[in-house]
């Protein structure tokens, strides 16, 4: 436990990766892997923020007063992240929104068997 | 340049009668044409390799240090010449057989025949085991054409068993063979004395022969002879190509050129000592397959096998006069083996039989071709007056030099079966009485040509010297 | 201007897609992407010689030296990348004119090549930086741009393989994300010089066998490492031609490229190979592609899928030297990536003029029904760019094979010089249906007139198409470039 | 939501705050927290939170569609366009300490270019984002080619 | 989120998490990235969400079956992660590398040298603009895209 314990920054990370990734792969609607699309890339916020943290260091802006900031670094990543993660999501929607459109349906078994009748 | 005129002329050739193929007169003059200069070409080499010049070529490095290159050495001269020659004479046999029996797409026929040529002429020029892979592969891929010419199920079935077992056998064994002799070696260039004696040894050198005679599948080593007889769905004068000018000469041609200039005469022979046993059970096997078969192409096809096994069994011998032997046989199977082939076609072209049963009498109708028939039989027996006699010859004191009792065996014994599956053919077509509509005989191209490939096989048992001092000099 | 050429190479089709949403007009967007494209190969070509003669460049932008700015740096193996990428696109390029026009409707073609200058940018961009979240960044200019490329196909099958491939690549893109992250927080630098020399004096190992675990996964979903390629053969099936021309023939090599930069330049090989079971690994899956997704190929009656299949197996190919970790071996893998991109982008180019004049979104065995009457052309150059991805010589395909083949000899593995020959084999199979179907088969009564695609788009696919034979024969380009990218990949190890 | 009256009231009114909130967080950035961005997105909210209330049509009259296109592009534009000038001035790409005399002002400069692409860039594509969605009705399935 | 099958509700969770997201991050500091998402991750996101949904329809049709594979195969990229995390650096250590390297410069230098005390901002848009360019690029490539794939076809 004790090799857990200068760590438990990162349980989070391991939560909300587990959750990203099963509503990525265990649901079959095409919003709601998204959805965990979304969530997993979030968890990647934290993976790269928390350890920037200082205990009491202040936000990167430097200003009279302050000696110790937070690692300014993984911040401007991460804004670039997000940014990323966004852009995705909108092309997601724009796809899932076409393919209800095609298909007049956005699950993804349904799909398949709408496919492999018209293969037939 | 000659060597690379050699090379040129039937490409040219090809994609210039492809363009005339609104005009089939001037197309047939074309590949004559070429035909001819192409043999003048080979022949006006022969000199200067007889008096041991090695006329050379390198066109540009592949890999560093392998780079295209052809050195014209006795061997690969003797085969050219034979290519060549036959080509002008396969050619006139075609228009005739193409034309009696209005066979379609002309121009790809004579097209592709054309480029096999080039890539026989490529593998006989062969400077290095790379180039003679570049065109052993070439000369499969264009002939896969001619084999699939009608383009039916059964001529679909054949190209794909005649595909499959060529390209196969090339790249499962003959490629690998090749990057273990680059990796072992450090080269692949033909050098008289071989290339790989004392860097290999033992069961992998057996290994490395076992790949190098199964890898080239066109020599027809059982188990890898059935693209042969599956080749018959194709026209017959694409069977002499097959049979007598190219391919399975390609194959043959190579198993002597890697025997004699990779692994070298004085390479261990235990490596060697299996070898003549598979070639003896396949001479042997498929002898008897002939003698059984009673249509007369698949009877020539599996006679073309157990031939080709005594060049491979004479080569795996190792012994000089043998190699002499296996040189002079692919000349002398070359000759015979047209000569049988084209009387088949001018057989089924004139009375449209196939059969062997079908066919008493018919020598009567067809004095020509019938005597030609017989010659070529003589030859693949082995008997005088004919080439095969010459080349058997030099086999039979190769075995007894190299003292393989086994050899010498299996020899006589297939020269008996030979016998056993020819004579009776001549005897029907000449002592049966004859029945059915009359007929005279084939067109007169093929009549010509097939009277003069035996005219050739007869010369070569009287006048041996050119083919003999060209074999001589490779051992 | 010549020292800039690491910029240019990038910013030129960077800048060119906003000018073509800005112009709105499909004959600018066309002529500003042929330019580019071919502006594109003059850099690259430039900068290969450069670094032939002189070294790697290293290109400080915004004049921040690293690590502290992104440093794009260029070697002779990202060089040679960014000449593969850009050949294709130089052929890509005045293709898709005819080929657009015929599969997008009018108002939104210009979009369409605003998006494969954004890919091409993207592409590049992996190639040339020397920083791993840049590289992250241009990954994901590339990817949102290719998932545009694709959803844009005519038929809604495009569609819903786009959105697969959207959602694995960006996982596959996350997965990198976070290696890159644990890899930051234990040396504290994101540059790739820098990261080497600091990963060697990481005392826990573990988050670097996280971070290892991650980039492999990551870019494996990338590049269809089997068995990640799922998303592949739709993908590659249902896009418009060009796009399936131009991804197949660069996307997955680049991703490619990524793996080989940081197995070999920012890991420490001799840890990598020695201590953990890498080379087996990747000798399995690469034998298990090449073998299997062959076989898959043998069985499709969709050409475009078929030809797909084919591509996750000539991926093992490209793996197979990782594997094998010696010079011939990642000779032979680094060549392919140009050898088969060029082979591929000539068959699917050619497939894309058979498509366009069949009028039917796909291309079946039936489509190919006498082709060899109808567009003789198209069909010749279909079959010599099959006989490169057979690997028979003469062709580029056999030149891969035969440095494959030596480097497994030289590591002593037999069973993988089996392998390389059996699926080379099972290529004859389905290469050679294509064959017969158009040699052999007779075409369809309303189909047999003569008719062959547009001329650009014919001598663009019979172009590359001619390189595969050229490539096979003079191989300064393919081969001495590899070479030498092995050659330093391999002192990277020492 | 378009004939309340206290929305649209409370609409008109609180479009310029927000947009001026925008550019409080745009050129402040130096100082706090905020940037390209976090401006854009704000922008473009405010311009959404407007045409939400009065309709697509209004806000599209407020931002037509071309300016929007300009805007996602031209962004870009500004922002590799200081990357050329810093080319031009002799520096390497995207280097502003060329762009004035006094490095330090060039950085200020550029940096202040940059973000402002990034601001048009940001702001047209969540606008156009906005409208591609809502413009689009549902009922058209099928009407889409593919299908 | 992941068994909610009213998807409007699960949008809406979304946001919420967005924004708690948003809260820890500025606890961590990092008010940029907070900043950017609430406005980015928990509006923009939203928005798009409602619209598309607006567009699909917004119930799920039916819960999923075996959901275990799904589990154990997070789980285990999680474990991987995990265990790569126990050998990183103590929360919060100064003397990590992420402290110790390539950050001081930024920190000590910074203001000097681009004239802007909000570090993230000069890192942003100097020390590493090139990213923000790619990253600029991305969200054009995004609606571009967007344009391409949902843009009314000209009645005819």
């Amino acid at each position: 436990m004790s090799a857990l314990a200068p760590h438990f920054s990162y349980w989070v990370t391991l939560f909300l990766m587990v959750a990203g990734l099963y509503i990525l792969i265990a649901r079959g609607n095409l919003v709601k892997k998204l959805i965990g699309l979304a969530v997993l890339q979030s968890s990647v916020y934290l993976l790269y923020i928390a350890p920037g943290k200082l205990l009491g260091g202040t936000a990167p802006i430097v200003a009279a007063g302050f000696s110790t900031y937070s690692n300014p670094l993984p911040h401007v990543l991460i804004l670039t992240a997000i940014v990323v993660g966004v852009a995705t999501l909108a092309l997601g929607l724009a796809i899932t929104v076409r393919i209800r459109e095609a298909y007049g349906s956005i699950e993804e078994d349904e799909i398949l068997e709408r496919d492999r009748a018209e293969g037939r | 340049m000659i060597v690379a005129l050699c090379l040129l002329l039937p490409v040219a050739a090809a994609a210039w009668l492809a363009l005339c193929h609104r005009r089939p007169n001037l197309r047939e003059a074309v590949s004559l044409a070429a035909a001819a200069g192409l043999f003048a070409c080979v022949a006006s080499l022969s000199g200067e390799v007889l008096r041991g010049g090695r006329p050379a070529l390198v066109l540009g490095e592949i890999f560093p240090g392998l780079p295209v290159a052809f050195v014209l050495e006795p061997l690969g001269l003797m085969f050219a010449l034979i290519a060549s020659g036959l080509w002008f004479v396969s050619i006139v046999y075609s228009i005739g057989y193409l034309r009696g029996n209005g066979e379609r797409h002309q121009t790809r026929f004579f097209a592709c025949f054309a480029l096999a040529i080039a890539a026989a002429i490529g593998v006989a020029f062969a400077g290095n085991l790379l180039t003679l892979y570049l065109f052993y592969e070439a000369l499969t891929l264009v002939t896969w054409p001619l084999v699939t010419h009608h383009g039916d199920d059964a001529a679909r079935r054949g190209g794909r068993v005649y595909l499959g077992l060529l390209v196969a056998s090339s790249m499962l064994f003959l490629l690998p063979a090749m990057a273990i002799t680059w990796w072992l070696g450090g080269t692949l260039d033909f050098t008289p004395g071989g290339i790989l004696g004392g860097k290999v040894s033992g069961g992998a050198a057996a290994g490395l022969v076992a790949l190098y005679a199964f890898g080239i599948g066109k020599a027809a080593l059982m188990p890898l002879h059935r693209w042969l007889p599956a080749a018959m769905v194709a026209p017959t004068p694409v069977s002499a190509l097959l049979h007598a000018v190219a391919v399975v000469k390609a194959g043959v041609f190579s198993i002597v050129k890697v025997v004699v200039y990779v692994f070298g005469l004085d390479f261990e022979p235990a490596a060697f000592a299996w070898l003549p046993w598979v070639a003896g059970f396949t001479i042997l096997a498929a002898s008897v397959v002939a003698l059984r078969a009673d249509n007369l192409k698949r009877r020539l096809a599996y006679s073309t096998v157990s031939q080709l096994s005594y060049v491979v069994l004479a080569a795996a011998l190792l012994a000089p006069l043998s190699i002499v032997g296996a040189a002079l046989h692919i000349a002398a199977h070359a000759v015979g083996k047209i000569t049988l082939f084209f009387a088949a076609g001018a057989v089924y072209t004139a009375a449209r039989k196939t059969l062997v049963s079908e066919l008493d009498g018919l020598g009567r109708r067809m004095p020509w071709t019938f005597a030609a028939f017989g010659i070529g039989a003589l030859s693949m027996i082995g008997l005088p007056p004919a080439a095969g006699f010459v080349s058997k010859w030099f086999m039979v004191s190769g075995a007894i030099e190299a003292q393989h009792w086994m050899a010498l065996a299996v020899i006589a014994a297939s020269t008996l079966l030979n016998a056993g599956y020819f004579l009776p053919i001549v005897y029907r077509a000449f002592f049966r009485p004859a029945g059915g509509e009359m007929h005279g005989e084939a067109p007169w191209t093929m009549v010509a040509a097939l009277v003069f490939t035996a005219a050739l096989t007869v010369a070569m048992f009287f006048w041996a010297d050119l083919p003999l001092a060209l074999a001589r000099s490779l051992a | 201007m010549l020292e800039h050429l690491p910029a240019l190479q990038v910013v030129l089709p960077l800048v060119a897609a906003p000018l073509i949403v800005l112009a709105r007009s499909t004959r600018f967007a066309w002529l500003a992407t042929t330019v580019v494209s071919y502006a594109c190969l003059v850099c690259a070509a430039l900068l290969a010689s450069r670094v032939a003669d002189g070294g790697a460049i290293s290109y400080a932008l915004g004049n921040w030296p690293p690590p502290w700015g992104i440093e794009y740096r260029v070697d002779a193996l990202s060089a040679f990348v960014l000449v593969a990428v850009s050949l294709t696109a130089s052929f890509v390029a005045p293709y898709a004119q005819r080929s657009i026009a015929a599969e997008i409707e009018p108002d939104r073609q210009y979009l369409m090549y605003a998006m494969y200058c954004l890919c091409l940018a993207g592409l590049l961009g992996m190639a040339i930086t020397g920083d791993a979240f840049n590289l992250f960044v241009f990954l994901e200019i590339s990817s949102l741009a290719s998932y545009v490329l694709i959803a844009l196909g005519r038929r809604r099958q495009a569609l819903f393989a786009a959105y697969q491939y959207m959602l694995l690549g960006t996982v596959g893109a996350t997965f990198y994300v976070i290696g890159v992250g644990l890899l930051y927080l234990v040396t504290g630098t994101l540059n790739f010089a820098d990261l080497a020399e600091r990963l060697r004096m990481v005392q826990d190992l573990r988050p670097v066998l996280a971070a290892l675990a991650f980039i492999t996964v990551g870019m494996g979903l990338k590049f269809a490492l089997f068995p990640l390629h799922q998303w592949l053969p739709n993908a590659y099936a249902f896009a418009p031609s060009m796009a399936t021309a131009f991804l197949a023939a660069t996307a997955t090599k680049v991703s490619v490229y990524v793996l080989l930069r940081y197995y070999f330049t920012v890991f420490d090989p001799a840890a990598l190979f020695e201590r953990l079971p890498t080379r087996e690994i990747f000798l399995l899956l690469s034998v298990a592609a090449m073998v299997v997704a062959s076989l898959a190929a043998v069985y499709q009656r969709d050409v475009k899928r078929l030809f797909a299949w084919s591509s996750v197996a000539q991926v093992g190919y490209i793996t197979l030297g990782i594997g094998l970790e010696n010079q011939a071996g990642l000779t032979g893998s680094i060549t392919h990536l140009l050898n088969h991109g060029v082979t591929k982008g000539a068959i699917f180019l050619l497939l894309g003029g058979v498509a366009l004049r069949a009028g039917a979104g796909a291309v079946t065995m039936e489509t190919l029904a006498g082709l060899g009457r109808r567009m003789p052309l198209t069909a010749l150059g279909l079959v010599v760019a099959g006989l490169s991805l057979i690997g028979l010589p003469g062709t580029a395909g056999f030149v891969t094979k035969w440095y494959l083949i030596v480097g497994a000899l030289e590591r002593g593995a037999w069973w993988v010089v089996a392998a390389i020959a059996a699926s080379s084999l099972i290529a004859v199979a389905y290469v050679w249906r294509v064959v017969e179907a158009a040699y052999l088969r007779e075409a369809p009564a309303p189909a047999a007139a003569r008719r062959e695609a547009p001329a650009g788009m014919l001598a663009a696919g019979l172009a590359m198409a001619g390189l595969c034979v050229y490539f096979g024969f003079f191989t300064s380009i393919n081969v001495e470039g590899a070479h030498a990218a092995a050659a330093l990949l391999l002192r990277g190890a020492q | 939501m378009k004939d309340d009256i206290i929305l649209r009231v409370v609409a008109k009114l609180l479009l310029p705050f927000m947009l001026l909130f925008a550019l409080y967080v745009q050129f402040h950035a130096d100082f706090g927290p905020g940037g390209g961005f976090q401006a854009g997105v704000i922008a473009a909210a405010a311009v959404i939170f407007y045409s939400l209330i009065f309709g697509l049509r209004a806000g599209e009259r407020l931002a037509p569609p071309w300016i929007v296109e300009a805007m996602l592009a031209g962004g870009v534009l500004v922002y590799a366009g200081v990357g050329v000038a810093g080319l031009l001035l002799g520096g390497n790409y995207l280097d502003y300490f060329v762009l004035h005399a006094d490095p330090a002002a060039g950085q200020h400069r550029g940096i202040f270019w940059v973000e402002i692409g990034v601001l048009l860039t940001v702001a047209g594509a969540m606008l156009k984002l906005y409208t591609m969605f809502a413009g689009r009705d549902r009922n058209e399935d099928g009407e889409e080619e593919g299908a | 989120m992941a068994l909610q099958r009213d998807l409007f509700s699960v949008v809406v969770l979304f946001a919420i998490y967005s924004f708690l997201m948003a809260t820890v991050l500025v606890a961590l500091d990092a008010v940029d990235v907070a900043m950017t998402e609430a406005a980015v991750g928990a509006g923009a996101s939203t928005v798009l969400l409602l619209g598309a949904l607006h567009l699909t329809g917004a119930r799920e049709a039916k819960r999923m079956e075996r959901p275990l594979v799904p589990l154990a195969l997070s789980i285990v990229v999680a474990a991987v992660l995990g265990w790569g995390s126990l050998g990183l650096p103590a929360f919060s250590d100064p003397g990590a590398p992420i402290h110790t390297h390539v950050v001081p410069r930024y920190l000590n230098d910074g203001p000097r040298e681009t004239g802007v005390p909000n570090i993230v901002a000069a890192v942003l848009a100097s020390y590493r603009g090139y990213d923000t360019l790619g990253e600029t690029v991305v969200v054009f490539a995004a609606g571009a895209g967007v344009i391409a794939l949902l843009r009314r076809r000209k009645r005819r």
